[in-house]
């Protein structure tokens, strides 16, 4: 509950947070909150990945650009109300639809009784090894995990089509590189 | 004793461990959390390091983006493959028993062993790649 | 006790929030971020014996070196501004 | 080599200890990422007599409790001056000489400052180092020079 | 070589002309010749089938299913029979005529033109030969689309202006109010193929019907049905040759054909008899032969006024559709042909007119006919036709609607025929009368000046038409006599 | 033969990192071309043996549904399937020329590598039987694609990648929470399992939202109007290569993936009785091609032009969805693949009036039509099929969504479709009065008709427009089989 | 877990779980970011290695003594090390100690 | 069923929609960029909430096997999901360095009013 509600307050300081440097080292710690919050609900591996990724790998990429882009902000000029409205609409659809879900932790849930034998006993049976999780991403839904892996293949080109071309250039040069600038 | 810099001396102390505290994470998914994505990011995680102490040529000198890229393409043959290697086994496409007819489970582990690691080369040779052509990038005002 | 610990930890991490989010200076800012960091490395710690499972503690120790390098990063970023700078090797500290 | 050979043996041991699953796969694994990481840790140019623990063989052995009971001390004078209503500081920026010999022994001796509450080393000029004091007790602990003493003797001699 | 096979050769050879044309962008003289020569014999290979079809056969040829159970299929009738030897006959002689015309007058995009021009006519026999309503909308369409180019073939903004207008008029009517006819058609009859005595009897109240048919009569914008008329005068801006093809060759004359196409094999006349759904088209129409006679008249331009008088002519053969007896229908059909043959006259003598002497106003036109005596004389011929006096072939059509109206008790409508008849005369003669009997401005004695022979035989050959038509009417009726089952 | 369905995947996704190892420029575009021509054979074969024996389903990783990932073919992704790597290989084998002008060679390979990703990506959201895999390969085409746009010479490329690359994850994201609601309600992720198991639930709030979700989600990424923000300046902005590629086949699987949820998934009584979709539906779609269409006539840019031309047509696509009828569904598959060719044709086309003009700009193209003939001609043939001229592919399409509009009684609707078409011929027709009746700017006289490397693949697509406007049983047939097996009314 | 050791662990808890918070109450409470420094360092040494220590006291088996060791071990390195390197940025972009000005700075060195 | 077993959920949607909030308000792209991986992330947490049992524990065997164990499906989901979510920051960082550098400027009411000149 309390990790909950600083999970909530750390959403909403970046919200308003006015220093873009500022809001980046806090999405960082609302990464770690998170993955503390996903460890308490029984995945590590996932809390493993959310520290790794959301607090390290993205961090350090959005400081990369920051670098490139300076970390200056305009102040907001715009009405508040088109955004707030949005989100409040989909936000009232959401909690909307929890009103028939199964209350947390439910051992009723239909996912935790369908299909069965659950994952947990075929592991055991057809895969052997201690981690579950690493059997249903290696083995039952290998093929995602093969897809998360062109995933991240699909944007490393992405970026190195992107930023490659004006790599270790000379200070000073500014002769844009062939295809990158407007003509 | 003209620079001593307690972030280089540090680092390079904690280097190899860190390095294998990413190989020991790619091993042991089966066991624990983690497996070969975590690993690959904690990988380059290292590296990444490295380059933030050490300065990017240097980082690019161990890891030249062009073998990185090599890696990272192989990483993902690695995963497909194992996939059509099952298929030229007989079983469908990521069927890791048929990597060992006899003692499906056996094959499994192959199996999984073979993706993770494609997985964990992948990520770890994208990552460094990734944020060395952030790095590289000259600001323009 | 470990739920008395875990709501210090917690306590300790909002404290480390605010001044997070007060400021005034960018290095108040990477201090409390950096506090709040490894009191996240406690925090997973505690869970792992909360929720009966310590055995996962290579967590503790990703957190640990994420927090690191994400603040290693940080000063990087606050000293030069980028991060490609050639033969900066002594400069990182200096 | 004496590093690399040093190294391998402590990665290998670090392995054994984590792990725990002493399978004949897995240990195998092991080796072999050993061995790949002392190799590109070589590559990266890390190993040197600046990071090689293995200087200071089993002398931390005495260091490490007597560290940690000064940190215990530090701790709960400076708690105790938080935790004061009044918050009688003083802070003040002060100088000591380091007599370590080389850069790993000058890190540690840093890095002991730092961990000890009421001392922070903010800078090292040569073979000085830069402290901030959170009060005058602190600054006056770091200027007895006890620590710098037993960070020397870490070093062994040569 | 079997009668489906010379059916699709029919079309065939148009398009091969239209590649061809294409293709010989840089030698005119071949380029012409080729248009000449499929011109002859594609006209020779639908004389060829007369004999058949008289003879009561049907020949038929199916290319592809575009939706279950409605294929791109042609099927040779009388009345497509007739528009075919219309439509290729007169393609010969437009070709020639077109010849002297653009040379005489330098005109810019030539290949274009014959291009344009062989595929407007291919269409226009796609449309002749279609063997249900799809195939005929398809040919219809591209019709209008091949004949865009050849309106704004000035290409300047007045030209651009008035294709914007014919292309948006024919257009939206088609896909507005045609096609939903076409579609609302095959979801009610389950097809689309012509077939004799009509596919949507039984299938439909009175009230669906009647929606139906008014969607196709002004659906078929190129019957020029009130008010969707005012594409054909802004289509004036064309080049004379173009006005030639849109009045007499194929444009108008697929659209009239469609309605009566309609009438016949989708209606049938019995159903449009007995159900009175078409009385108010009989009344529409005969609204549009009064209006635009009388808009005629104000007309000074001759090409404005030539339009208006097709507009007038073309609701003929809507009111003969739409009498719905077998004589009417049969005046309607032969009035197909017979305005044909007598606008196109008309057409190209003001052409001739135009090249020859840069006249386009009636009232220059003075004294026109002692400069050009041969032309004004065909142009006297051609009008006599259009207003049915004998012995000219205008006088059968008129003579055969005046019938069907008569059938049909309608004999308000035969007084509509015989005013209208009187109105042709006072827009249609002036120009012939001034010409002949008026002295040309400021000079006394003026030189004969004819138009270039390759304007001058085409006229010629036209208004002999004229005449020939009315002896050989029979052969006409004979063809079409199935029609208004007779 | 067995391992077809997954072969067509993975047959792309390997040649990718391939091209990145061959590094060379030519030697990849080769093997490229090699690799993605194969996909169409293959997809032809798949659709060839739905079509005799229905639906196949392949068991990857040998692991049964629900507890494996499942590829699921019949009718209606087999035929996605085959159109959608046709174009995809058509527009490849334009690209090598049309490229050049366009991305420094340099960037060639990785080009060609997130080319074949991103064709990948949507032909394995297409293939598959799960919906978090839809979610996966959802996100390898997008990602993939946002790179491809932003390789356009104008730095507008860059903002209009941007701003695809939010709309496109915020559209993702509401996809993925509604793929978990409804994982949560039914404890499985596999479509045919998950329909049998909805069934139950029926009603439900939870799946009400999570069908919400999931149909915002899709309309964000197949830009059904008012989400279609993103779409226009995505097009007119991206490389001529990337725009043929994506506006012939992004939207359309999108559209496809709809159809699977509302019909196969959730089904015609939920989607239609309890929700009804159709009257969400339909009002949305028909304003999107009134609004769409006009904007399109005041558009300078014709790239622009046809990017809003094809916000219109995906109103088309959604119009007979609504319809939840035979008809109606037959159009929307058959326009899928006729929007498919014509837009693909025209943006190919585009492609070549770029490559000699530099530009797309209507004013540029004055008396192009004598300049470039045959570019010209193909255009306007392009033209003609979104207006829905007869013997073109996009008559087809009009038919079969006014018989459906008919059938029910719209005569509101089908009046409007037709009418909507007028828009088009007024957009159409604007560029072909500036092309063959003006006279060609100075700068411009000496512009040349544009190479036979380009011309024929764009010649190819247009060809076909004209091929399936006339032989329908290929195309409509396999609609109607598709349409009639997502009603329940067939096997 | 006997007694002894679950006496020692409770105890340890305790006294980490008061020094993190102070430490917390420290880096809001002091008056500049050098002071600051301090606080904070109360949490990351005493506050972790008690709170380590206690959990030590508790752990089944070898392994996860060795992984907590280890997790300290490294906070112990890295800890001081990103503080100093801070405190040294936080210098050479400008930043002055607050001083206390009761005293001047006194520079001293040991023999 | 009690609101208080919904209790996660609603501070879920809550930190979901705080995201979403910040992704679709105009401003600074970065900023954007951040509002999306919270949005993200906080998904991420829906998906995993629901996973959660009573009284299970972490899918992993340890020597003795629990009678309970989380369903480890949305840990697997989500896996994927987090490797999606870096690499969608990934490209839009990249996006938005190469923006900057075309522009000069990474705010959206700049970049529209540039855009909207030329
Ligand atoms: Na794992
Ligand atoms: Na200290």
């Amino acid at each position: 509950m309390l990790l909950l509600t600083l999970l909530a307050a750390t959403a909403v300081t970046i919200a308003r947070m006015r220093s873009l440097l500022a809001a980046v080292m806090l999405t960082g710690i609302y990464s770690f909150l998170g993955a503390g919050w996903m460890l308490l609900l029984d995945a590590p591996d996932v809390a493993f990945t959310e520290a790794a990724v959301g607090a390290g790998v993205s961090t350090v990429l959005m400081l990369a650009t920051l670098a490139l882009t300076g970390s200056d902000m305009k102040p907001r000029g715009h009405s508040p109300w088109l955004p707030l409205a949005a989100v409040l609409v989909t936000g009232a659809a959401l909690v909307y639809g929890t009103m028939d879900m199964p209350a947390f932790g439910d051992p009723n849930a239909p996912i935790q009784l369908y299909p069965s034998p659950s994952y947990v006993d075929k592991t055991e049976a057809e895969i052997g090894v201690p981690n579950v999780i690493t059997a249903v991403l290696g083995s039952y839904r290998g093929y995602d995990t093969l897809g998360e892996t062109t995933v991240i293949f699909t944007a490393g080109i992405a970026v190195l089509l992107l930023l490659r071309g004006r790599h270790r250039r000379v200070r000073g040069d500014d002769t844009p590189s062939d295809g990158e600038t407007p003509r | 004793m003209t620079t001593v810099t307690i972030l280089r001396v540090v680092t390079k102390i904690l280097m190899p461990y860190i390095l294998l505290f990413g190989l020991y994470v790619q091993f042991h998914g089966d066991f624990g959390p983690g497996g070969g994505f975590q690993a690959g990011v904690i990988f380059a995680a290292g590296i990444i390091l490295y380059a933030l102490v050490y300065g990017l040529n240097s980082a690019i000198r161990i890891a030249p983006p062009v073998v990185l890229e090599s890696l990272f393409a192989l990483g993902v043959l690695i995963f497909a493959g194992t996939g059509v290697a099952t298929m030229l086994m007989g079983g469908h496409f990521l069927d890791y028993n048929a990597l060992s007819p006899h003692d499906p489970i056996h094959g499994q582990h192959w199996g999984l062993m073979a993706v993770e690691f494609g997985v964990g080369m992948a990520v770890a040779s994208g990552m460094t790649l990734i944020y060395f052509a952030f790095a590289g990038r000259e600001r323009v005002r | 006790m470990l739920d008395v610990t875990m709501v210090a930890i917690l306590v300790t991490m909002a404290l480390a929030l605010a001044r997070a989010s007060m400021g005034p200076t960018v290095f108040d800012r990477i201090l409390a971020v950096n506090m709040f960091g490894t009191k996240t490395v406690l925090l997973i710690a505690v869970i792992g014996f909360l929720t009966d499972r310590p055995e996962f503690l290579d967590l503790g120790l990703v957190y640990a070196l994420i927090n690191f390098i994400g603040v290693v990063a940080l000063l990087r970023f606050i000293r030069f501004g980028h991060f490609a700078e050639p033969d900066e090797a002594e400069r990182m500290d200096r | 080599m004496k590093y690399l050979v040093s190294l391998f043996l402590l990665l290998s041991m670090t392995w054994l200890l984590w792990s725990g699953i002493w399978e004949a796969l897995t240990l195998t694994l092991g080796l072999v990422s050993c061995i790949a990481i002392v190799a590109f840790v070589r590559r990266m140019g890390v190993v040197d007599e600046e990071g090689a623990l293995v200087e200071f063989a089993l002398r931390p052995v005495l260091y490490i409790p007597w560290l940690l009971w000064e940190i215990l001390k530090a701790n709960v004078d400076v708690a105790l001056l938080i935790l004061s209503p009044t918050l009688h500081i003083s802070p003040r920026v002060i100088r000591v000489k380091a007599g370590q010999r080389t850069g790993l022994g000058l890190v540690v001796h840093a890095n002991s400052i730092t961990l000890t509450p009421g001392t922070v080393s903010i800078d090292i000029e040569g073979d000085t180092i830069v402290i901030h004091a959170l009060t005058r007790e602190s600054a006056q602990g770091v200027e007895s020079g006890v620590m710098d003493r037993k960070v020397t003797a870490l070093e062994g001699r040569h | 070589m079997s009668p489906s096979t010379v059916l699709l050769l029919t079309l065939a050879l148009p398009l091969v002309a239209a590649v061809l044309t294409g293709l010989f962008d840089r030698r005119p003289n071949v380029r012409e010749a080729t248009t000449l020569v499929a011109g002859v014999l594609t006209f020779l290979v639908v004389a060829s089938l007369v004999p058949d079809v008289l003879s009561g056969l049907r020949p038929e040829a199916t290319l592809f299913e575009v939706v279950p159970g409605v294929s791109i299929a042609f099927t040779l009738e009388p009345l497509g029979m007739l528009f075919a030897l219309v439509a290729s006959g007169l393609w010969i002689v437009t070709t020639n005529y077109s010849i002297g015309y653009m040379r005489s007058h330098d005109e810019g995009h030539q290949t274009r033109f014959y291009t344009c021009f062989a595929v407007a006519i291919f269409a226009a026999l796609g449309v002749a030969l279609a063997g249900n309503l799809l195939t005929l909308f398809v040919f219809y369409e591209v019709l209008t689309i091949s004949t865009y180019p050849l309106v704004a073939h000035h290409g300047d903004e007045k030209a651009r202006r008035g294709a914007r207008v014919y292309l948006g008029v024919l257009l939206t009517t088609s896909v507005a109010l045609l096609l939903p006819a076409v579609i609302w058609t095959y979801t009610l009859a389950g097809t689309l193929d012509f077939t004799e005595g009509g596919i949507l009897a039984g299938k439909a109240d009175n009230l669906t019907l009647g929606i139906l048919l008014a969607l196709f009569a002004f659906g078929t914008g190129k019957a020029a049905l009130m008010p969707f008329h005012r594409w054909l005068p802004a289509a004036m801006v064309a080049p004379t040759p173009v006005s030639a093809l849109l009045h007499a060759v194929a444009v108008v004359k697929a659209g009239v054909f469609t309605v009566m196409k309609v009438a016949v094999y989708i209606f049938g006349i019995d159903l449009l008899a007995s159900t009175h759904i078409s009385v108010w088209l009989m009344y529409a129409a005969a609204l549009t032969v009064m209006l635009s006679s009388l808009i005629a008249m104000t007309k000074d331009n001759l090409k404005a006024r030539l339009a208006y008088s097709t507009i007038s002519q073309l609701s003929y053969v809507v009111l003969g559709a739409a009498l719905a007896t077998g004589s009417g229908v049969i005046g309607g059909s032969m009035h197909i042909a017979m305005h044909a043959v007598g606008k196109i006259t008309l057409f190209f003598c003001a052409g001739a007119i135009y090249v020859t002497a840069h006249k386009t106003e009636i009232s220059d036109m003075r004294g026109i006919g002692r400069v050009m005596p041969i032309t004004t004389f065909a142009f006297l011929i051609g009008a006599l036709s259009v207003i049915g006096v004998p012995p000219f072939g205008g006088s059968w059509s008129k003579w055969y609607l005046a019938l069907g109206a008569i059938d049909a008790h309608q004999s308000i409508l035969v007084g509509v025929l015989m005013v209208s008849s009187l109105l042709n005369i006072a827009y249609l003669l002036p120009l012939p009368i001034r010409g002949f009997f008026s002295a040309p401005e400021g000079v006394a004695n003026p030189k004969v000046k004819e138009a270039p022979l390759f304007c001058l035989v085409p006229l010629c050959v036209t208004a002999t038409g004229c005449v020939l038509l009315f002896f050989y009417a029979d052969g006409i009726y004979r063809l079409l006599a199935p029609l208004g089952g007779q | 033969m067995e391992h077809l369905p997954v072969l067509l995947i993975v047959v792309p996704l390997m040649a990718a990192p391939l091209c990145v190892l061959i590094r060379q420029p030519t030697l990849v575009m080769g093997f490229a071309l090699v690799v993605i021509w194969s996909c169409p054979l293959m997809a032809a074969t798949l659709l060839q043996r739905v079509l005799a024996d229905g639906t196949i389903s392949y068991a990857i990783g040998g692991w049964p549904a629900p507890y494996g990932i499942e590829y699921r073919v019949d009718a209606l992704n087999a035929f996605v399937l085959l159109f959608v790597s046709s174009l995809g290989a058509a527009v490849l084998s334009y690209a090598p020329r049309s490229i050049a002008r366009e991305i420094p060679q340099s960037k060639h390979h990785l080009f060609v590598t997130s080319y074949l990703l991103c064709l990948t990506g949507l032909m394995g959201m297409t293939i598959t039987g799960d919906l978090f895999n839809v979610f996966v390969f959802l996100e390898i085409s997008s990602l993939s694609s946002y790179a491809l746009i932003s390789l356009g010479r104008h730095r507008r490329a860059l903002t209009a990648a941007f701003q695809y690359l939010i709309l496109g994850t915020v559209g993702a994201t509401f996809i993925l929470i509604g793929i978990g609601l409804l994982y949560q309600m039914t404890g499985t992720l596999n479509m045919a399992d998950m329909a049998e198991r909805l069934r139950d639930v029926t009603g439900v709030r939870t799946v009400l939202v999570a069908f919400a979700f999931l149909s915002v989600g899709l309309a964000l990424k197949m830009a059904l109007f008012p989400l279609h923000l993103w779409l226009p300046d995505a097009y007119a902005f991206a490389p001529s290569a990337v725009t043929a590629f994506i506006a012939a086949t992004s939207t359309k699987v999108s559209v496809y993936v709809l159809l699977r949820f509302v019909f196969s998934v959730f089904g015609v009584g939920f989607a239609f009785d309890t929700l009804g979709l159709d009257r969400i539906l339909l009002p949305l779609a028909l304003v999107g091609i009134f609004v769409a269409s006009t904007v399109a006539i005041f558009q300078q840019n014709i790239k622009r032009m046809l990017a809003y031309s094809s916000v219109a047509q995906v109103g088309y696509m959604v119009l007979g969805i609504s319809f939840a009828s035979v008809n109606g569904l037959t159009a929307s598959i058959v326009h899928m693949f006729n929007h498919a060719l014509m837009k693909g044709g025209l943006f190919m086309a585009m492609g070549c009036i770029a490559f000699r003009l530099g530009s797309v700009d209507l004013d540029r193209m004055r008396g192009i039509g004598r300049t470039m003939p045959v570019t010209m001609a193909l255009w306007v043939v392009g033209g003609l099929g979104l207006i829905g001229i007869p013997v073109t592919a996009g008559f087809i399409s009009k038919w079969y969504l006014i018989m459906a509009a008919l059938e029910q009684d719209r005569w509101v609707v089908a009046a409007l479709v037709l009418v909507s078409s007028l828009l088009a011929l007024v957009y159409i027709l604007r560029v072909v009065e500036v092309a063959y009746f003006q006279e060609p700017a100075e700068g411009d006289a000496h512009v040349t008709e544009a190479p036979m490397s380009l011309l024929v693949p764009t010649g190819l697509v247009i060809g076909a427009t004209l091929f399936f406007g006339l032989q329908t049983s290929w195309s409509a047939g396999v609609a109607r089989v598709a349409a009639e097996s997502l009603l329940g009314l067939s096997r | 877990m006997s007694g002894a050791l679950a006496v020692a662990s409770w105890v340890l808890l305790a006294a980490g779980s008061v020094f993190a918070v102070v430490g917390g109450v420290g880096i809001v409470r002091l008056p500049d970011f050098f002071t600051r420094m301090h606080g904070a360092g109360i949490t990351d040494t005493m506050g972790a290695a008690l709170i380590l220590g206690g959990l030590l006291c508790q752990s089944p088996d070898w392994q996860v003594a060795v992984k907590l060791l280890m997790i300290l071990a490294f906070l112990f390195i890295t800890s001081p090390t990103s503080g100093h390197a801070l405190a040294r940025a936080a210098l050479a972009n400008g930043l002055k100690p607050r001083l206390d000005e009761r005293e001047t700075e006194a520079t001293s060195s040991t023999p | 069923m009690s609101p208080l077993g919904l209790y996660n959920y609603w501070v879920v949607i809550f930190l979901m929609m705080t995201g979403f909030y910040v992704v679709i308000a105009r401003g600074n792209l970065i900023k954007k960029i951040i509002g999306l991986n919270i949005f993200q992330t906080s998904v991420f947490l829906l998906y995993l909430t629901m996973g959660k049992v009573r009284g299970g524990t972490v899918p992993i065997f340890a020597e003795i096997r629990a009678d309970i164990y989380t369903h480890p499906l949305p840990s697997v989901l989500i896996l994927t999901a987090i490797v999606v979510g870096i690499a969608t920051t990934a490209v839009a960082l990249a996006l938005i360095v190469r923006i900057r550098e075309a522009y000069g400027t990474i705010e959206e009411d700049d970049l529209d009013a540039i855009n909207r000149e030329e």
